[in-house]
């Protein structure tokens, strides 16, 4: 567990946050400029903030009050810079054999061979990092950071520069890394997909202090605080993988309702969470028929909140976990929607998008 | 001195041949020269330009007086630029007025043997006070030379070995033995050094082979 | 120039052999000391960092016949650091040593600038990367910092080497010039240039240190093309 | 309008693509390393194609049979880097006004508050860019850009480093360039939704050629071609605002079929245009009742197309223009879904994300 | 020192205003020329850039007094260049303005090195941003490439200005030392080390000439840091 405390001024910014990211992925979300890089960098070493103290589990990183400091270079943090940051007198393959050379002997090592090809970047082997382009950049500095041998990964908006493709593929990888291998991370992000997939623990930042600190599902189902507003909420369920289909759909048992997926590649037992973002619900008093939707959850209305806008966020409560569904105002009137009331949320299965479903965390 | 490297080279080649023993020479300006041996040049003879520099060894006991000899006179002549100027008389002319807006090039005439002794012959034949100011003191008389031989300087006052190899350049004139202070190149023993080898080639430097050597390349030697 | 002319008498090919062994001792030996110290007035601060900085200029700013003097005084034997490197066996004064100390010592402004420059050209964030892979200051120096300041690397040291080859004055104030051991080419050009009649064979000396430090000029710059491309279009 | 044909090899690489980019937003769509960046060097004036020609209207910037080649800074483009590339010597305030100095003077300008204002970086006028986090830079790199008085923004994935509540912010602004201003653009992106909402035209480029051309209705909808997969593919409708409500819903008129969507700010009358994601579209054969989805468009199935993954595409021809929609095979047999077919297309008045609706192109 | 010793002759005092006036002379007057050079051997690809970039460094190489010497054979009243001036009334020969020419021909190399290694890091893909904004070359240059060499200019011409206030050699040889014309500080720090027991004198104006080019010196490291800090921390 790495525990965080911190402060720090800086002309025109002061930085103040405590937090704890325990074992998994603890995602930094927040809007630009609200201190997330400057959070990492401290951690890596490559700032010395003014006081505080931060450990990874047992070992100190540093503490201002003991004047403990670790060097950047003993913590092995395997830090994703957000500009990349490759060395230009190095070809590719030097880079990103540049933190192998430095990796104590006995530490776990990925391989190079499987990190190129997971990465796409084998034909770009020979290269200089100054003839690449900006998501090839990105794709080799993160590299670098994987094979370093690291204890912890830092990774700053390491996905923004990819294209969707891209990120699909990699996503998967930092959830191995995440549950395979343990190896905990500080992950920079802007997106709540990404959050959501990777997430065990949210810091939601804002202006240089914590905001929120939760799990992703206490964060991404709280509309108060989502940063990217009311299009990143959403209800986390946990879910078993039921069977598999041949028509290439997974039936996933959640709370005992039973759910259809596009193929998940985990087998028949293991758990998975799925996001389904609020906006994408459907409710309906009645049990829906002849419609393409293939999900359909039963479930008890907690609460409905309405703001300024035209929207309603509703809260049910199902067999299978809490979902959140966003309706108009007009719809939550003409249903008659409210507190205590039975409805029918309804899902399509193809709406679940392939990076809101993740391996449990 | 540097100026005397032609000479002592085919005298010590000479010596060589006749002794089988090698003289080796380092030449620099006298001031350097000097120094060095102040601060332990593991040299055995010193051969000046300057006696003032000798002088100041002497009295730091660093030669043996003893041992101390005048190796070569030189004259001073006034040369002027072009292969066949006309010789000028240095009592009469006005050399100020011939100089016009131009410069007689010279040594530095408060620090080099060639200068101090040309200041002082232009001094005592009148023509110091209308040439003072028309002076271009370079750093020795070979540069002195070349200022005269370019045509930079149209005149120059430098040794007369100098003139007679510097092409481009005519004597114009001698300057007369009285009107400056002798010019001679002492040289004396060193007395940290061999103090046997030393004498050997000193004597050598005066034995008529060298003296021959020396007269022919235009330098004057002292009577022994 | 005929061939006669051409032709190097044997004092003479000593002084551009010694004159050539001076100069490679005097640039490599600054070398490792000229990066040290660029790469701390670069990145460090420290007391007395301005009282090195103005210590490396001196060289630059002194008349060079001064430098020698100097140097005579602190090196040559009777010195208190000459004297005390003969107690154990290291003599500079009229040895070549002394020629590659003085012609050393007068490089080596010119190349800690050049250094220097290049060292404030590398962008920290390139270091602290390669900390954060593991690599301690001085192996973050070595696989970073070295490779990346190479051109300034190179331009110091074909300038420091240019200056060596034509180092005069501190050298025969410091050393003198002595046939075979401290007569270096411009020691010897110098001393033609003071007989009549020398000019010839100083106008040929002349032309062979040109000749000697254009092919290191140039040699540099191939060296510095390659070192460029190989960091790539950038 | 500007006409690009390219021809250029680099080592390991090469491009060659012809397109015409017509007034409005051209979007580049394609993966990384697939030449987006290379093309708009090329136009900037920054690359020397080895064959080509690039005309603006009726000014040639360059065309190497006639060997003519205007300097990049005579091409008076807005480029805003993928790197950012803001001068380090310079404060956030002067980098914003380096192209202002060079403009002509009669050249149209916008203000330099205005920009200042809505690019949110007044805190950080008299800072120098090696302060400023990566999304701060960024979004003075666009504005350095605006502010040059272009005849033509080329954008190099501007928004890519943002937040998501920063890009919906600044995504209108591009809209205005487009719609008010008239500027054309020459825009980068990964994102499906910049896309849809941004574009007029989109060229999607594959491995250094031009794979498919065409406007972003036709682009978005052809499911083979889209790079981001499935998932990007969606039906843009024109409609006509109709009116708007009191509880912040606006009724949109599209071909006769009533659209309610969370307010517009836009006239009654004007035209905007709506993506709506073929995933987020439910079909249904009855007209479904006591749904919270207001939306329910009519249609007549025009084709289906399966894969060979779990999902089936169905293209459904309705009074208000094609929409796609995405469901399962399962779904698809279980309601008969074929061509000829009538059936309902079902789509949430909240589903239709802001980015989504844009001022018609 | 006694304060005796410590007070300068007029004569002396002389010397010190005219190293002063030579030096800026010589320093700014070949700093635009040096500029040029350097961008020109950093940036562009011509026929005949080896060559220009050997003569740059020749100086360099040469005997300071083979310098002097060439000096006076092309820039005296009776060399081709010089000859050519003295038409248009310029003088080098015997004049201050020789003697600033001796300087900055001496001082050249240290310059155009020094800038040519700051324009070298200058990243070009900066250069192309402004020339997108509308900047032309020569805008650019003026815009994004000055102010960014701006600290190894400021290291070039600290260096080019101590390396004139030193410069001894080359200066002598072609103006040689006329007091109040061209006896610069090093010149009759010279002639006093020639007559036994100018040392003194010497060692006073060695230390003016010591004090002077360290003032330069910090004010430069002074300008260089502002400059430095206004780049900001990267
Ligand atoms: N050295 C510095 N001096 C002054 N301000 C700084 C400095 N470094 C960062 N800042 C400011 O501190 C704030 C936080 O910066 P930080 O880089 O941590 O933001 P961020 O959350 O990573 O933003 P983004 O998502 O845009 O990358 C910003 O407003 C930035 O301008
Ligand atoms: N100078 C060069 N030499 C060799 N290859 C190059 C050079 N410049 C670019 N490339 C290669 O050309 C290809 C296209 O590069 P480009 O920058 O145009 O890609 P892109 O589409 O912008 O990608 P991204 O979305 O990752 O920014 C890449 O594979 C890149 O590595
Ligand atoms: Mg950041
Ligand atoms: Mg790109």
């Amino acid at each position: 567990m790495l525990t965080v405390s911190l402060r720090h001024a800086l002309p025109g910014f002061g930085l103040d946050v405590q937090f704890e990211a325990p074992p998994g992925v603890t995602v930094l979300f927040g809007r630009s400029g609200t201190g997330k890089t400057t959070v990492i960098q401290a951690v890596a070493g490559l700032l010395r903030p003014d006081q505080g103290r931060v450990a990874l589990d047992s070992e100190l990183l540093f503490d201002t009050t003991q004047r403990h400091w670790l060097p950047p270079h003993k913590r092995r943090m395997g830090y994703v810079f957000q500009e990349g940051r490759l060395f230009p007198h190095l070809t590719v393959r030097q880079n990103l054999a540049f933190g192998q050379w430095f990796a104590p002997r006995d530490a776990k090592r990925e391989s190079l061979d499987r990190v190129v090809e997971l990465l796409g970047i084998g034909p770009l082997l020979q290269r200089r990092p100054g003839l690449l382009s900006g998501g090839e950049k990105q794709r080799v500095a993160l590299g670098r950071a994987l094979l370093s041998a690291p204890r912890m990964i830092l990774a700053d908006e390491p996905l923004s520069a990819l294209d969707e493709a891209r990120k699909a593929e990699i996503l998967p990888y930092f959830e191995r890394l995440r549950d395979e291998i343990g190896i905990p991370m500080l992950y920079v992000s802007h997106s709540a997909a990404e959050v959501a997939r990777l997430a065990t623990t949210v810091v939601v930042l804002q202006d240089g202090k914590v905001q929120r600190q939760g799990t992703a599902a206490e964060v991404l189902g709280d509309t108060a605080v989502m940063p990217a507003g009311v299009r990143a909420a959403g209800a986390l369920l946990e879910a078993r993988v039921a069977s598999h289909h041949n028509d290439g759909l997974t039936e996933l048992d959640a709370g005992g309702v039973l759910l259809f997926l596009p193929q998940i590649a985990k087998a028949v037992g293991s758990v998975v969470r799925v996001r389904i973002s609020a906006h994408e619900v459907i409710l309906s008093r009645q049990p829906p028929e002849g419609l393409s939707a293939l999900n359909i959850l039963p479930g008890t209305i907690e609460h409905v909140r309405t703001g300024g806008g035209p929207g309603a966020m509703v809260s049910l409560q199902t067999p299978a976990g809490r979902v959140l569904a966003r309706v108009t105002r007009r719809s939550a009137q003409a249903l008659g929607l409210e507190a205590g009331v039975e409805c029918f949320a309804v899902v399509k299965t193809v709406s679940i998008a392939p990076e809101d479903i993740g391996g449990g965390g | 001195a540097a100026s005397t490297k032609t000479a002592l080279d085919e005298a010590a080649a000479a010596y060589m041949a006749e002794t089988g023993r090698a003289a080796v020479l380092s030449y620099a300006g006298s001031p350097a020269l000097a120094r060095q041996i102040q601060l332990g040049a593991p040299a055995d003879v010193f051969i000046s330009a300057n006696p003032g520099w000798m002088d100041v060894l002497q009295q730091d006991r660093l030669i043996v007086p003893a041992s101390r000899l005048d190796l070569l006179t030189n004259r001073l002549v006034l040369i002027a630029h072009g292969a066949g100027a006309a010789p000028l008389d240095l009592e009469t002319a006005d050399l100020g007025a011939l100089l016009g807006e131009s410069r007689l090039a010279m040594a530095l005439v408060d620090a080099v043997p060639a200068g101090i002794y040309g200041k002082a012959a232009l001094a005592a034949l009148g023509q110091w006070p209308s040439v003072a100011s028309k002076t271009a003191q370079a750093a020795n008389v070979r540069a002195a030379l070349v200022l005269v031989a370019s045509g930079e300087a149209p005149m120059g006052v430098v040794y007369a070995t100098d003139a007679a190899a510097g092409s481009n350049v005519t004597v114009v004139a001698v300057f007369p033995q009285d009107s400056h202070p002798p010019v001679i190149y002492p040289a004396a023993a060193i007395s940290s050094g061999n103090a046997a080898e030393a004498q050997t080639f000193l004597n050598y430097l005066r034995s008529p082979v060298a003296r021959g050597i020396f007269l022919r390349h235009g330098f004057g030697v002292s009577d022994p | 120039m005929n061939a006669e002319a051409a032709w190097l008498g044997p004092e003479e090919w000593q002084a551009v052999m010694l004159s050539l062994r001076v100069s490679l001792w005097a640039t490599l030996a600054a070398l490792p000391l000229a990066v040290f110290v660029a790469y701390a007035l670069a990145r460090w601060q420290f007391p007395g960092k301005q009282l090195l900085n103005s210590l490396v200029h001196l060289p630059l700013i002194l008349p060079p016949v001064v430098t020698g003097y100097l140097l005579l005084m602190v090196f040559g034997t009777k010195g208190p650091v000459g004297g005390a490197l003969q107690q154990i066996g290291i003599v500079f004064a009229f040895r070549w040593t002394g020629a590659a100390l003085a012609a050393g010592i007068m490089a080596f402004p010119l190349m800690v600038r050049a250094i220097r420059l290049s060292v404030e050209a590398v962008d920290p964030k390139l270091e602290q990367a390669a900390a954060t892979l593991g690599a301690s200051r001085a192996l973050c120096f070595a696989t970073v910092t070295l490779p990346m300041i190479l051109p300034g690397l190179i331009a110091g040291t074909v300038l420091g080497f240019a200056k060596a080859m034509g180092e005069f004055g501190a050298t025969i104030t410091f050393v003198s010039s002595i046939p075979g051991q401290t007569q270096t080419l411009p020691s010897a050009i110098y001393t033609f240039l003071q007989v009549p009649g020398g000019e010839s064979a100083a106008l040929r000396l002349t032309l062979v240190s040109i000749a000697i430090a254009l092919i290191a000029l140039l040699l540099s710059e191939l060296l510095a093309r390659r070192v460029a491309d190989r960091a790539g279009g950038r």
